[in-house]
């Protein structure tokens, strides 16, 4: 019944996810910073990768997934956690127009709301998500995506303005 | 149809009946459970046992807008709320009072640049009390709702109409609040505006239609030096420039 | 005592002065207090106001739907075993002077409507998924 | 003996019997031309713990479909920290969980703390965690007494918020605010504590750990009611809850030992022993004994604290102008929600260039699309108890 969190000490499990990293995908910029496995990763593998993670290395809680605008091309982080002091960053670039990547909803179910949010905010559209509607905003009056850079809101605040 | 509404100006059954009235509407005031944010909390522990709202008959915080005579809008107004929060200002019984309570209710806050952030209660509904804070402190709005209270008392129920809300039209259902139209003018700010959206003019604001007689309500407790200064300045002010005394009176 | 006393002076109808004046207070107030509110009231109608109030939404479904039919059996059954603790009462009042007729007789009542309620319970109308 | 028995004998039933049984499947409710009834739990709803909007299918009194409409408090937290300067956007997280304004603030702190790789002095941390362990205890308390509240009791959130009412005083004397603090900056804390300050409250934190059994535990645990409103209502098991990334007491709950605090150490936590708490039936009974466990824990964090407080300045080099290289920062606290994480990207200017906020009550709010169908239309009030999430959160 209870759940089985990966053994070992930090440094022993940052290895083992390095080596189940490489060995099963190969990637060239994997390092590992402080308690952090850092993977760069083409759109297409996420899902893969993730479910490496999942299934061979025991790293159960997806805390989050981030969107950045880097205008012309979005750039999604997922932050994952073994709950015992390690971390895993599965960072992604999804260039130029077509931002569709696939959902991670089957592996990680929790990332149901986190996709959701990121469609909202970015119009990031994930493949094969069970409801992808809107979260925060209007459902169908609003078709704009807030939180994209060309979306201004107003003058910008920096400290030259102030005293 | 009310006995009262059948007169159209104040005489000398509605203005001693407007005492008693009165009396009785100040002290039973019912708010509504309408807490926003997180000036819901300062409403809520003004209304626990420490500093509370029993005192002044506002304490029983009605469930349903059928049974509750203030609306508290304590906290952040989005624009898609506005719709919701005139719907509740139109299901309560008359006589009915808004407060505004926190920066986010009275302008918009610490949230003036937000996109789906409606600049203040008062674009939609006639608000009659503000409480600035953020969030103001329970006894910040136990003086609002003794203002409200005094504001109670001079009130006529003949011969002054209340403001009607924003977005509600003449035979009452509300209009569709599509914030694509609010939103456009996005945030007051002289911002960027997406490619091919035309500026909109403030529709949504109400037309104040002047405020009920006597509803001025006093400035409340200032520090006694301050209070010198006041009394001091208003001396001179008399014996000095006469027209700037009547510009007061006149405001 | 106070009533024993009433009773033999005055005679048994005078009572039903004290009880009929009683319910002419209580009617008199609520409808005085019904009239003045329906005339002082200040009262400006609107559409959204005769609207329903479901938490400031607009209902999704008209809530005229059938619904599951355990509810109704339910009340049936509450509505029996209500009526039958209202002849209790008169009853128990009455106690000692019945005697042992009375005893057998209100066993016999309430044993019939026992049987009943296990009819039910049987058939599984009390059976709440 | 006998409760010990009648609780085993309840446990063993729910597991085998769960919520979901009670649910006719769809085509037989065709075939026999069933229909549900639609019904929304608006947003203004007393306890809806904010402005929560729930479409609700019900079959009669059973929930067969709950979908969550949030959206109704959001204040674009993250397109306006956008515009702001570093410095500029503490004020705007204490406003994100009202319920835990100092944790909000110190996440986002470490986040730009760990962008801009700055030294803490060691008397400010100590500060922090005394205040974030004094706010955890002014949410825990509260989040019982409103779970009891909509349970029909009104005593404990009266004792709730007079507890609340006198840490608030704290907050008042060291911070200047009862609410909203601002107090966490960039590099250290605004000002050192005022001279009287720590020993009010120990004896504060002494007269609590007395008041916390006859007023609370007292109250509520051998009351018949509370337990049947609350034991087996949404039972979850580790599997559940983990793959609904639930953190905090409704994780704890269920018997996975995950705290932030613990795990991913920050601050001064290593050097500070307390356990983490949890409880192995995972419903809503079990997340009020984690909460108020976890309330005699911030006891004795605070009171170690206090101890070991060492002397010195509270405020990093930092200058007023923070403009950090070009580059990520992560920052992660334990909120009495669960796991409040901050990421912070900056493109080496004055403001942020993305911030982006994990809130608790955002990811422990699917736990309501997940585990209601099959309860009643009474247990979203439980339930809602066991999540307790707070809408500044959830909207952003």
């Amino acid at each position: 019944m209870a759940v089985a969190l990966p053994e070992g000490s930090l440094e022993e499990r940052l290895e083992r996810y390095l080596e189940g990293f490489r060995s099963r995908h190969g990637l060239e910029e994997a390092r590992v910073e402080g308690n952090t496995v850092v993977l760069g990763v083409d759109p297409g593998s996420v899902p893969a990768v993730l479910s490496t993670a999942r299934q061979s290395l025991g790293i159960l809680h997806l805390s989050f997934i981030t969107v950045v605008d880097r205008q012309g091309s979005f750039e999604l982080t997922y932050e994952l956690l073994d709950m015992r002091g390690a971390r895993v960053r599965v960072k992604t670039v999804l260039q130029g127009e077509e931002s569709v990547i696939d959902t991670v909803t089957g592996i990680y179910p929790t990332a149901n709301w986190h996709e959701r949010e990121a469609y909202d905010m970015f119009g990031v559209a994930f493949r094969g998500h069970p409801d992808l509607r809107r979260v925060y905003m209007w459902q169908d009056h609003f078709d704009h995506h807030p939180l994209l850079k060309s979306f201004e809101i107003s003058t910008k605040r920096t400290f030259e303005g102030l005293r | 149809m009310g006995l009262m509404q059948k007169f159209d100006e104040p005489n000398i059954i509605t203005t001693s009946t407007d005492k008693l009235f009165n009396w009785a509407r100040k002290n039973s005031l019912w708010p509504l459970q309408f807490g926003l944010a997180c000036c819901a909390i300062e409403m809520m522990s003004t209304g626990m046992a420490h500093n509370d709202l029993e005192r002044f008959g506002a304490g029983f915080f009605a469930g349903s807008p059928r049974q509750a005579d203030v609306m508290i809008v304590s906290g952040t107004v989005s624009t898609k709320m506005a719709e919701r929060m005139t719907r509740l200002y139109e299901q309560m019984p008359e006589p009915k009072w808004v407060i505004a309570m926190g920066a986010c209710a009275i302008s918009g806050g610490p949230f003036l640049d937000g996109y789906s952030v409606l600049m203040g209660a008062d674009r939609v509904i006639p608000v009659d009390v503000y409480v600035p804070g953020c969030p103001p402190r329970p006894e910040a709005l136990i003086f609002g709702i003794m203002t409200l209270q005094k504001k109670i008392e001079r009130e006529q129920q003949v011969g002054y109409e209340k403001p009607r809300p924003a977005l509600v039209d003449e035979e009452g259902n509300i209009r569709e609040y599509l914030p694509e139209r609010e939103y456009r003018q996005i945030s007051e700010g002289k911002a960027h505006r997406p490619k091919g959206i035309k500026r909109l003019p403030r529709t949504y604001v109400f037309q104040r239609k002047g405020l009920p007689p006597g509803s001025m309500t006093d400035v409340g407790w200032i520090p006694p030096e301050a209070r010198e200064r006041l009394k001091a300045r208003r001396g001179a002010g008399a014996s000095g420039s006469g027209e700037r005394e009547e510009g007061k009176e006149g405001a | 005592m106070t009533l024993g006393l009433l009773q033999q002076e005055i005679g048994y109808g005078v009572l039903y002065l004290y009880v009929g004046a009683f319910i002419l207070l209580v009617v008199g107030f609520v409808a005085s207090v019904l009239v003045l509110a329906r005339l002082i009231a200040p009262s400006r109608p609107s559409e959204t106001k005769r609207r329903v109030y479901e938490t400031a939404e607009t209902s999704v479904t008209d809530p005229w739907r059938p619904f599951p039919v355990r509810y109704y059996v339910f009340a049936l059954l509450f509505l029996i075993f209500d009526v039958e603790a209202a002849f209790l009462y008169p009853w128990a009042v009455v106690y000692r002077e019945l005697g042992v007729y009375g005893f057998v007789e209100m066993v016999v009542f309430v044993l019939i409507l026992g049987a009943g309620l296990a009819y039910a319970w049987k058939k599984g109308a009390l059976r709440w998924v | 003996m006998l409760r010990e028995e009648r609780r085993a004998a309840e446990e063993a039933i729910t597991l085998i019997r769960p919520a979901t049984s009670r649910l006719v499947d769809p085509d037989i409710r065709d075939e026999f031309g069933l229909e549900t009834l639609d019904m929304n739990m608006g947003p203004q709803h007393p306890a809806m713990h904010g402005l929560l909007r729930l479409i609700l299918e019900l079959d009669g009194e059973t929930i067969v479909r709950c979908d969550p409409v949030m959206g109704y408090l959001h204040r674009c937290q993250e397109k306006i920290a956008e515009n702001r300067t570093y410095p500029a956007v503490i004020p705007l997280t204490d406003r994100l969980d009202y319920f835990a304004n100092m944790h909000n603030e110190h996440g986002y702190c470490l986040a730009v703390e760990d962008l801009l790789g700055v030294e803490i002095p060691p008397r400010a941390e100590y500060i922090r965690v005394l205040m974030c362990e004094l706010m955890r205890i002014a949410s825990h308390l509260p989040s019982i007494g409103f779970l009891l509240l909509e349970l029909g009791a009104f005593t404990p959130i009266l004792y709730a918020f007079r507890e609340r009412e006198r840490i608030q005083n704290f907050f008042e004397a060291v911070t200047g605010a009862r609410m909203m603090f601002h107090y966490i900056r960039i590099g250290g804390v605004k000002a050192d504590l005022p001279p009287d300050i720590p020993e009010k409250i120990w004896e504060y934190v002494e007269g609590l750990e007395k008041r916390i059994k006859p007023d609370f535990i007292d109250l509520i645990e051998g009351n018949e009611i509370f337990i049947e409103r609350t034991r087996g209502i949404s039972r979850l098991t580790q599997e559940e809850a983990i793959e609904l990334g639930l953190t905090g007491p409704p994780l704890r709950c269920t018997g996975v030992a995950f705290d932030v605090r613990r795990d991913y150490p920050y601050s001064v936590y290593p050097e500070l022993d307390f356990e983490v708490v949890t409880d192995t039936a995972g419903d809503v009974e079990a997340s009020y004994r984690v909460r108020i466990k976890e309330v005699y824990e911030s006891i004795k964090i605070i009171r170690q604290c206090l101890e070991k407080m060492p002397e010195g300045e509270v405020m990093g080099d930092v200058g007023r102008r923070v403009r950090p290289p070009e580059g990520e920062g992560f920052g992660r606290v334990e909120g009495p929600r669960g796991e409040f994480a901050v990421h912070v990207v900056s493109d080496g200017s004055d403001t942020p260039y993305r911030v982006h906020y994990r809130d608790p009550s955002f990811v422990n709010m699917q736990l309501l699309q997940e585990k209601m169908p099959g309860h009643y239309l009474p247990d979203i009030m439980p339930i809602m108890g066991l999540v307790d999430p707070v809408s500044g959160g959830w909207d952003k």
